[in-house]
């Protein structure tokens, strides 16, 4: 339905902004996401910044998943 | 911090285990979205679920619900000379009623794939005699981008981009669906991307009105493993809830700012779904201020003739109501190399998924 | 039937009713099979073409030789890693090197493009030059046609190759067996990415290059030791996933792959990601993947990682017995998947 | 030195300051020779290519080969006589039969615009099969790239072709000697006027048609009887003149030709006058120039008069001390004039 | 009827002998045509001539007699994206002051070789969007062929072709040659086919005025030997009459209709000459009436700057003054793969014929 | 200056006309020379029809070409 991948925002201007992706860079359009700032991670979704990604979030999923690993793993 | 292969594997094993656990009866659930579609089986989730749990495809294939007369009027443009068709991928290979843009393309149609609809202004700017049309296809995700794109082209003065919109809206669809008195469908997994612009407040229907549960999800493995586990959780004990389990990317408000964007240049209308018919209110057509970006009526063309392939049974995929593996042409007849439906090329179409990663054809060891 | 879909039974192709060919005939797929298959090997019958390796075995004169061909026409002709003229080199050398020969010599055909500039033909020829040197073959015999201004886009090259079969070896398909291991020389999808990626406005680091690479030499130092392997093969067109579907249907066997020990650079997923592609069906043009039994498949290995273009030889999954013809990869969350060959080329998408 | 004007050394052409190819070095005149002598020969350098035969003569494993390419642009694809098809073969086929070889097997490289009907690939496939049989070669290993709409114009074919060369024969310019016949097997300019005609607005009778046919068995009955023919040459782009300029200069030797021995059709000649050509330089794909000593050319004749594709062979000139490395044509009317390399392509001219 | 070899060769030594015989004293001989040079080259009629006997070459190689500023204006119209330039093949490789029309084309300009001017009728219907100059040189045998295509133009409303007219006419540069005290001609041959068109009438002067021979020479070896023996039989005798060699096609009053087509759509114009500078009354220039075929008025273009080769004697050469080898480049640095000037590249050119058939470097056994 | 090639006009509207060139077949244009009929020999150049070639002299000098050659074979 949409693929998009989460970047990093390595430089901004007013409407565009250079993200890398893995490694990869690319320009993407900033006037989805007006706010986003350098450091921020966002969604890229077709050439378009469209949500920024929260980092705290983020890291509460992944820790629930291993989490919930050590738990499989002690059962 | 990234996940080791190891603990992805331990994780993925937990939640299979709890899904087993809690699928002590038969549950049909509908993955909305084709990315999950196509996600779920290139992690094979499926070998990992108990046979109770069954997943079906949804609507959401952007490419699958739009019926032939789009494609046919999109052919029709590329087969001007003046007019160079900007495209997504995506939509290339897909058959409209006697043509497909990739067999156009071939005959000597100017068709441009590009990755973001921003590159049909430079395209524009280029060929300054030529018309850009660009196929503005998608949901919730990817009008907003469409629409920024047509503020740009208001804002640096070109005159010769157009779009022909096919864009749809979720919600609608999936009030169709829980409207039709045959659907079976025990829970949701909501399609992530749509609703990180969208918010949560318009998917609120199927827990409150419909008393079926519903989680918004990722698209990682273990995203999808989680949204399955979840909504099994409910269904056994009785609840129906939003649940959010893509908190990383998805805000109860959605993106404001992008649906401000798609709202100014961008209203509700009705909209034809393959399979479906007329939805009322699913489709967006373009505002008045912005009408002269819009193909059909810029560029009107004489009429053109649509007719949907007979005996393909894309609109009860597309609808949850049958497998694809149901439809008496999949593998013989229709195949992605000769496909019969869209849902065939797509590559987030339910029969081109089951088809390429071997439903009906791998036995799994 | 339904009115305008053509369901024509030799080549037929997705609403192609005045059967044009399709990009899709050329990716290395299925598409490029059915081509192959209906109009090329019934035309041309004969033992030597029918084996459908990556080159033919002949024997001329009581000398066993190995032939092979290809057209390049990679755009841009210029890329991270190298440029059409190395890839020319390297793509008939590696050819020559899968069936089991040692590349001697090469032929070289130009097509030129009206306007192409003299010095860009000179870079290209420096770099066969180079890698022809490097690979220890040498450029025997050539043709050069020049056509006019948009008859051909720049430059194509096509080189073929001849090659002396290396002794006590026989790298065929019908030798692949279950049990047998499936080896990888290294991250895949490295050239594919490099080609396209600025075509869609990505940018990779610098160390992200085409893997392009004579391979000649290291598949000759595997043969010295272990003359035992079964087949061997470089996943260029259509990827890992379309060649090793190759295999298993000409050897009539089938295949386990595991997600978890796939190799492919992180930015070359990314690449995928953004695209919507599959890093199993893109491009490489110097790698190879090798079927072993497995008790060599150590010593194979050991001089694979000794060897620059292999050091990250790694075993990526196991002939089986099961399911003939197909191959499947077992996920990292322990699922199954088919890997099906590639159909059509894979477009950039946004779902 | 002149504003504007490009003196520079290595393959400079006309006002051509960005040095950008031009037809011309397509042509197979003097740009062609430039453009190998100074860009393709200084990079490639080894002894079988400096050869500059139709083909490399090759030793491997004890066993004589030659080896030979080229690629094949003709448009229209389909003319009177034959179709890219056919002479893909026939090109390569006498390319290795010029070199003294018995053409065995032929690589076929296919690069098809996106969009060409599937109808006419199985046409020209099927005239590749036909002219493969009629010459006795099997095509035993191949490749088809597609490219999008506009990057090739139709189809090119790349054919590579190996062969075994014939016993006691040695065929190379360096045998060309003083006093030695120069013998052409048939009417000059045939292919080339089947081919253009149509594009300048030009009818030919049905009876006219390209020349376009293999060689080899002609050429393996030649040398079987008179195996000491000391050069052999298809007189294809460029045309005789070029073809016999190469030799000579390779040779170090002077040629004389005659020209009311010359076979030219009186349509070939018409279309010549009207476009203002010269047949001397147009192409050839069905005929040879052999060059062989006085007591031999009777033998020869007598051979190529019995071959349907040289019934009408003549001797047309003699090898001289004189002026080495230049030929010269004696006119009807008593004269002598310098049959020079083509320059550039003939271009049709009304003055 | 044809003759055979034999009887060729026989009729060629028969005239041979005779100019052999009458060559008493050095003799300077004008062919005045290109058509000629390239026939006595081709023919190697030079050497069936005494020492005594000299052809030299005139000014008829239309493409040689062009200047620069000419082809400089045609290679400004190529690189219009929206020009397509027909012309005789034979101004392709023709250098300007620093580009050739093969080097645009190379470089991506849209440049037709016609056979017949009427072919850029037919182009430019099939292109209405683009505006087609037809690079209209060549002498009164070709000028009538223009001006009936700018006719047919006319009458099939064709309102995108347009003429770039460098047409010259022979007689006034002839006038020029004989006005230049340094030239020194004995007798001409003159242009069968410009004769074919303009009749006799306008080379009457040559005899008369001047009293120096001409004969109206054909194209085969034959002719030429004839009009040779022709002349110094009038040398010979000290006559200085126009004598017509080429019966069977020029009629001494011409072809009037060809004349009369040539009259309505071109008048008498000065022309500058490559080595002449103006010659009055030399060119030919669109009537009023065809102004709107005219490409310089037209479509008219900045100042195009323009500059002779450096170094180059074609003038001269083209004037009968010098000796292609005469000229220092000639072989050395200029030859037809790197020409200095025109008369090195057009087959043609004097210096081209001179070079190419191995004037001063295949010693004649 | 100017190729031009005899031909044979074979067949004729009123302003094309096909002509057999040496066993070649062209269109060319009448409009320069409208009076000629099927049958004729008429000289081509680019295309167009410019002047009717008359037999009889054609035959005159190939006459006296041979009468010539008589003559030079005779002395
Ligand atoms: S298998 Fe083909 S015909 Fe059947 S529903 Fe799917 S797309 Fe339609
Ligand atoms: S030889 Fe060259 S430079 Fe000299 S006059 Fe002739 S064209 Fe000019
Ligand atoms: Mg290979
Ligand atoms: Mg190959
Ligand atoms: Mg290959
Ligand atoms: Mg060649
Ligand atoms: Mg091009
Ligand atoms: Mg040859
Ligand atoms: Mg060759
Ligand atoms: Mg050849
Ligand atoms: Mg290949
Ligand atoms: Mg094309």
């Amino acid at each position: 339905m949409c693929l998009a991948v989460p970047a990093k925002i390595i430089e901004r201007t007013e409407f565009m902004a250079t993200v890398d992706i893995g490694g990869v860079t690319r320009q993407v359009s900033m006037m989805l996401l007006p706010e986003a700032a350098v450091g921020d991670y966002v969604l890229i979704h077709a050439g378009f910044a469209i949500q920024a990604i929260d980092e705290e979030e983020a890291q509460q999923t992944l820790a629930l998943f291993k989490e919930l690993e050590q738990y499989a793993a002690d059962n | 911090m990234r996940l080791t292969t190891e603990e992805t594997a331990r994780a993925a094993r937990f939640f299979a285990e709890g899904i087993h656990r809690l699928a002590s009866r038969p549950v049909r659930l509908m993955e909305v979205c084709g990315t999950h579609t196509v996600s779920i089986f290139r992690a094979g989730i499926r070998q990992l679920l108990p046979p109770t749990v069954e997943l079906v495809s949804g609507p959401g294939c952007p490419v699958c619900v739009t019926p032939n007369e789009y494609l046919d009027t999109a052919i029709a443009y590329s087969r001007c000379s003046d007019i160079i068709i900007t495209t997504f991928g995506d939509m290339l290979k897909v058959p409209g009623s006697d043509s497909s843009l990739m067999a156009e393309k071939a005959k000597g149609a100017d068709i441009r794939i590009v990755y973001s609809p921003l590159e049909s202004l430079t395209i524009a700017r280029e060929n300054p005699n030529k018309k850009i049309v660009f196929l503005a296809v998608g949901f919730e995700t990817t009008a907003p981008t469409a629409a920024a794109t047509v503020l740009q082209a208001e804002q640096q003065g070109i005159t010769n981009f157009f779009v022909l919109s096919a864009h749809k809206l979720v919600p609608p669809a999936l009030k169709a669906i829980l409207a039709e008195p045959k659907t079976k469908v025990d829970g949701f997994l909501l399609p992530g991307h749509t609703v990180t612009i969208s918010g949560l407040e318009p998917y609120y229907f199927v827990t409150q009105e419909h008393a079926i549960p519903a989680v918004v999800t990722g698209f990682e493995a273990l995203d999808i493993l989680q949204g399955v586990y979840l909504l099994l959780e409910q269904i056994s004990t009785g609840k129906a809830e939003l649940v959010n389990q893509y908190r990383r990317v998805v805000k109860p408000e959605g993106n404001p700012a992008a649906r401000r964007i798609l709202d100014k240049v961008y209203q509700p209308d009705n909209a034809v779904w393959r399979g479906f018919g007329v939805i009322a209110g699913s489709g967006l057509a373009l505002t008045a201020v912005y009408q002269r970006f819009d193909a059909k009526a810029a560029l009107p063309l004489g009429k053109v003739e649509s007719r949907e392939p007979a005996g393909c049974r894309c609109g009860e995929v597309l609808r949850g109501l049958i497998m694809p593996a149901d439809c008496p042409h999949f593998g013989l007849s229709c195949t992605p190399e000769q496909p019969v439906g869209a849902c065939m090329v797509s590559v987030e179409g339910a029969c081109a998924a089951w088809y390429k990663y071997g439903q009906g054809r791998w036995s799994y060891a | 039937m339904p009115p305008g879909i053509n369901m024509g039974k030799d080549g037929g192709v997705m609403h192609n009713r005045e059967e044009r060919i399709l990009l899709g005939h050329g990716s290395g797929g299925r598409l490029s099979h059915d081509l192959i298959k209906n109009i090329m090997l019934p035309a041309f019958a004969n033992s030597a073409l029918a084996e459908l390796h990556d080159g033919a075995r002949l024997a001329i004169g009581g000398t066993q030789l190995a032939f092979t061909t290809d057209s390049y026409v990679v755009k841009p002709r210029f890329f991270p890693g190298g440029d059409i003229g190395k890839l020319a080199v390297c793509g008939t050398v590696n050819d020559l090197a899968m069936c089991g020969a040692r590349p001697l010599y090469l032929s070289a055909g130009f097509i030129l493009e009206e306007g192409l500039p003299v010095a860009e033909l000179k870079h290209i020829v420096a770099s066969m030059r180079e890698t022809a040197l490097a690979a220890g073959v040498d450029i025997v015999t050539g043709d050069t046609k020049v056509v006019e201004k948009g008859a051909v886009d720049g430059i194509y090259i096509n080189t073929a190759g001849i090659g002396i079969m290396l002794p006590r070896v026989d790298i065929t398909a019908k030798r692949v067996k279950p049990g047998q291991d499936i080896i990888v020389s290294g991250p895949l999808g490295d050239h594919a990415v490099a080609v396209m990626s600025e075509r869609h406005g990505l940018t990779l680091p610098e160390r992200v290059i085409s893997d392009c690479a004579p391979l000649n030499k290291l598949i000759e130092a595997m043969l010295a030791e272990v003359p035992q392997i079964a087949m061997l093969r470089d996943p260029t067109r259509g990827g890992l996933a379309t060649t090793l579907n190759e295999i298993a249907a000409d050897a009539g066997v089938g295949m386990i792959l595991e997600e978890s020990l796939m190799p492919v650079r992180p930015e070359v997923l990314a690449v995928c990601e953004i695209l919507g592609f599959d890093p199993l069906y893109l491009a490489n043009e110097g790698k190879v993947i090798a079927i072993v039994e497995k008790e060599y498949s150590e010593k194979v290995l050991t001089i694979m990682k000794q060897h620059e273009f292999s050091a990250a030889a790694r075993i990526i999954g196991t002939v089986t017995n099961q399911a003939a013809g197909q191959v499947a990869l077992r996920t990292t969350v322990g699922g199954l998947r088919l890997l099906d060959m590639l159909s059509g080329e894979q477009l950039p998408r946004i779902c």
